[in-house]
């Protein structure tokens, strides 16, 4: 294993400082626990937004916490949902009075850990709303399983919900349309390499030269099946199937299309695969009006990439248009 | 070894050794289904407990150390592990609240409290391939010896076997809930690190009883 | 070999072609030759501005094309310079009256097909400057060498120039800006593993699970020395000493700080690495008033980063800020 | 053969031949010392040229075609090695222009303005460890052999076994033009691609030549 860290026990204290530091224009960090909220929280009459959820996903959620986003992110141990303490740091400290929605996604212990901040929230009398982004189409959403896991959707849900929050919408209006874009949104991945744990010091699972997981999730998990490698154009047609038949998207839908990075892929790479993945949704008589290509939701060093489609209308790509001002998506101001 | 609070401490602490040693076992396990961080999740965990348990008054009884564990848990481990076993500590808490020493009874309303936690939270059935496998067969041990008339000692142990064997047991099988879940048949002939880090700290508590 | 790839001839086509799908609000592709363009150009009146370099870098160039940085970029094959056409193409293609400043790398591929295009140009009536970056202080810049490279260093010329250009500069203001960013910055990196260059299907140099390879360039060539893996911290001391020494920076001075990923590593690392790194520079009395981490001068998937330093005055950091609307850079509108 | 038209294109049709099979050869000494992409540039820009030598009309001398596989690899091969090739052939088709054939002063002529054009574009000097090792050698050897009254084809062949052995030369010394200059003491030990590559060119030559 070759990181750049120092003490591996240190490494999300140290980045979370590093990240404070680089971005001191837009957001504070509180360390112990750790927490990154928005430079101007709490912002007075308007719902707050927190995320959170294991590192090793950035920017996913630090590089989303300003104006226009969230208004705190908590970042836990790699892989490792945050407890309720910081999610209640956070949740209290984003509180402008309005209200407070929990942006979880859909893991038991991303689950548990919100939904007993929530709790001590509500008891100090704070209103928490929670929305469990469930985005990922390569686990089947049954009885059977945890239910669909919260991937690179999660970045839409917090751009569009984060919108409505600044734009003054109530609590209820916000969670609604997080639900809306949760309803709206399908994604699934591809892996090329694992990716290591820096405390853990080996990958999740080894590949051999010529294969790919398909259906990986953002925490090195393996996926649900292993074939051997593919040109591009073909892995794209794999990970859009699904996606398009789970909604399902028809002719005439605009759409936001994204090509997620999962942090050790080259940029190169990842327009080959928006080319063609623009290509398909054409043939299917999808109209892609907004895209977003990069590192967005990374499962650290992991090769690889997922394709997210969100079936837009005209209230979505308003709110996706509205300014942001983020470390890591950034426009408009 | 009575079961005060000397020996609820003793657990503990034993537990937090257990945990250290088996700490890259327990993230292997989780590596091949998982995640790869319940070893660590672990280790942070009974760690951070292992730094509070000297603050504990000096008249503190077995309720008070696992309302301590419970808390301390639910604070530093994440996770799904943290509040599963954050809430069975603290339902084993209250289920022995008031208690200075624990009989048979007790010790098996204890075991069956921290279960019945760890359902509520985490909504597993037997076969789910989780903790809940590792914890139900332990319960059921542990009331069968009582009712068989064994002694403290006996129930621990016989409640340390059946969670390891029930631990063994998840092997075979797909998993219903938790990250394993995803995997679907590729979860087969992989042990549940949840149900294996259940067994080793059951094991650690009949082990301080018998010192 | 694992790449997300089709034909690996046409690895640039595919993901130049996939860039002007996803960013057609700001950019025009133009295909064989491949360059990419602003939208808006040729812009009347205005310095046009035009980079380039093997791809393999990206977001460099095209990334950077749009308001308030670059009017057109050309991309050649993997890590191999654009032969004259696509450059000459570029700059009359942008050429708004004003003349068109060359921002090249020093290489002596892109040195000599840069001045090829400039020269055929030129015979076209339209005014062209060139300027030499080459921040890279891992090479020493001698008569025995083929001079510093330009790394990272580049996106900071870009940056400041294209502002310089959009606020109305003339060329020849454009130029001594250009020259001065590049007179105030220098820049260090590190490899924790080499690349693979799609067409050549194999790793530029191997490295043992222990080590690293200290002031390597962007072409996934090797560095200067080849050392033990250690610490972050301490890595980020070996490339700030000779970063630090070689202007020299002095006590009192403004910086931007700028961490750069090589592509494969994730960003929880960056952060990491700009925390001690902030640190250091405030212990030597500079203040870190400007920042920037992310990948922006990558190759391909190395794993690795560069750390730059820029000395600000008023002047530079004036142009850093103001608004820049590109793929990969972005605030102010 | 005589060094006419015929020669010329065979010449090059051989090298194109030449340099895909010695793609990958040229591709590893430059991933050791560069960047990885010489064969592949010199693959690209002779198969360029390939495609463009029956476009060709049948009166064109040997400087025609060199003036097509000059303007052809400038504007396909990039990096380094095209302008430079570029420039060497561009000057090669002005020292030969108007000549249906070539003797051999015309031939010493024409290696003699290409490594001009190589030196003039790069500035390097023998011993930087660059193409130009290959060629001066090469130079020298067809500029001797001529003096001594050898034929074309021999002198040719001089010139192929000078830029070999130029070549070969360039293995234990440091650089200090390209990318290998980077490298200091590194770059000991290896090969220059570029020198390499031209001495395939100038053995293609000699062989065309002999048939
Ligand atoms: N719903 C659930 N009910 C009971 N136990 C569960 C449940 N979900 C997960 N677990 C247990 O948690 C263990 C994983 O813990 P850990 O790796 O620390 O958390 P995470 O899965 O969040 O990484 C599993 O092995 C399993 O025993
Ligand atoms: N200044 C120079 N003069 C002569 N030859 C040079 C010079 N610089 C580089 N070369 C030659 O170019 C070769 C590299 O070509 P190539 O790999 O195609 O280009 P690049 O270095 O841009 O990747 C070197 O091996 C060397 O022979
Ligand atoms: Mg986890
Ligand atoms: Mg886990
Ligand atoms: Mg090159
Ligand atoms: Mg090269």
């Amino acid at each position: 294993m070759k990181k750049l860290v120092n003490d591996p026990k240190n490494v999300v204290d140290e980045a979370v400082a590093g990240f404070g530091a680089a971005h001191a224009d837009l957001v504070s960090v509180h360390q112990d626990p750790n927490f990154i909220v928005r430079k101007d929280a709490p912002v007075a009459g308007k719902v707050g937004l927190v995320s959170g959820g294991g590192s090793g996903h950035e920017p996913m959620h630090g590089g989303f916490v300003g104006f226009g986003m969230l208004d705190a992110a908590v970042p836990g141990a790699v892989f490792t949902s945050p407890t309720p303490d910081p999610i209640l740091a956070a949740t209290k400290a984003v509180d402008g009075g309005a209200g407070v929605l929990h942006i979880v996604k859909n893991y038991t212990g991303d689950v548990l850990n919100f939904e007993t901040a929530a709790d001590l929230a509500a008891a100090d009398g704070i209103e928490v709303r929670s929305v469990l982004v469930n985005d990922d189409v390569a686990v089947k959403d049954s009885l059977y399983t945890a239910g669909r896991r919260g991937v690179a959707g999660t970045v839409l849900v917090e751009k569009i919900a984060g919108a409505a929050a600044d734009r003054g919408d109530n609590l209820d209006a916000v969670a609604t349309v997080a639900e809306k874009v949760i309803a709206r949104v399908r994604s699934m991945g591809v892996a090329l390499t694992p990716c290591v744990v820096p405390h853990a010091g080996e990958p999740s699972f080894t590949l051999a030269e010529d294969e790919i997981e398909i259906g990986i999730g953002i925490h090195g998990e393996p996926g649900r099946e292993r074939i051997r490698l593919e040109p591009a154009d073909a892995i794209v047609d794999r990970l859009l199937g699904p996606i398009l038949d789970d909604i399902p998207f028809v002719s005439g839908d605009e759409v936001l299309l994204m090509v997620n990075g999962m942090g050790g892929t080259p940029q190169i790479e990842l327009y080959i695969v928006f080319r063609h993945a623009a290509e398909v949704l054409a043939a299917k008589g999808l109209t892609v009006t907004r895209t977003l290509v990069g590192n967005f939701t990374t499962s650290l060093e992991m090769q690889g990439m997922s394709i997210t489609v969100l079936k837009l209308d005209q209230e979505l790509t308003t709110l996706w248009d509205a300014p942001v001002q983020t470390a890591a998506l950034r426009w408009g101001r | 070894m009575n079961l005060g609070a000397t020996w609820a401490k003793a657990w503990i602490r034993t537990s937090a050794d257990v945990m250290s040693e088996h700490r890259v076992e327990l993230i292997n396990l989780d590596r091949e289904i998982g995640d790869g961080d319940h070893g660590e999740n672990m280790d942070r965990g009974f760690q951070a407990v292992l730094g509070k348990l000297d603050d504990l008054p000096a008249d503190a009884a077995p309720g008070d150390v696992f309302k301590l564990v419970a808390t301390t848990l639910i604070s530093t481990v994440g996770g799904a592990a943290g509040p599963l076993y954050g809430t069975a500590f603290l339902k084993a808490a209250v289920a022995v609240a008031g208690a200075l020493e624990l009989d048979g009874a007790a010790l098996v309303a204890l075991l069956t409290a921290a279960r019945d936690g760890i359902v509520l939270r985490g909504k597993a059935e037997l076969g789910d391939k989780t903790m809940v496998d590792a914890w139900t067969p332990a319960v059921d041990a542990a009331a069968a010896a009582h009712e068989a008339g064994a002694n403290d000692l006996d129930i621990l142990i016989a409640a340390a076997n059946a969670a390891e064997a029930g631990a063994v047991a998840t092997e075979p099988w797909v998993a219903r809930k938790g990250r394993a879940s995803y995997l679907g048949e590729r979860a087969i002939g992989h042990r549940d690190p949840g149900a294996q880090s259940s067994a080793l700290l059951l094991r650690a508590a009949a082990d301080t009883a018998a010192a």
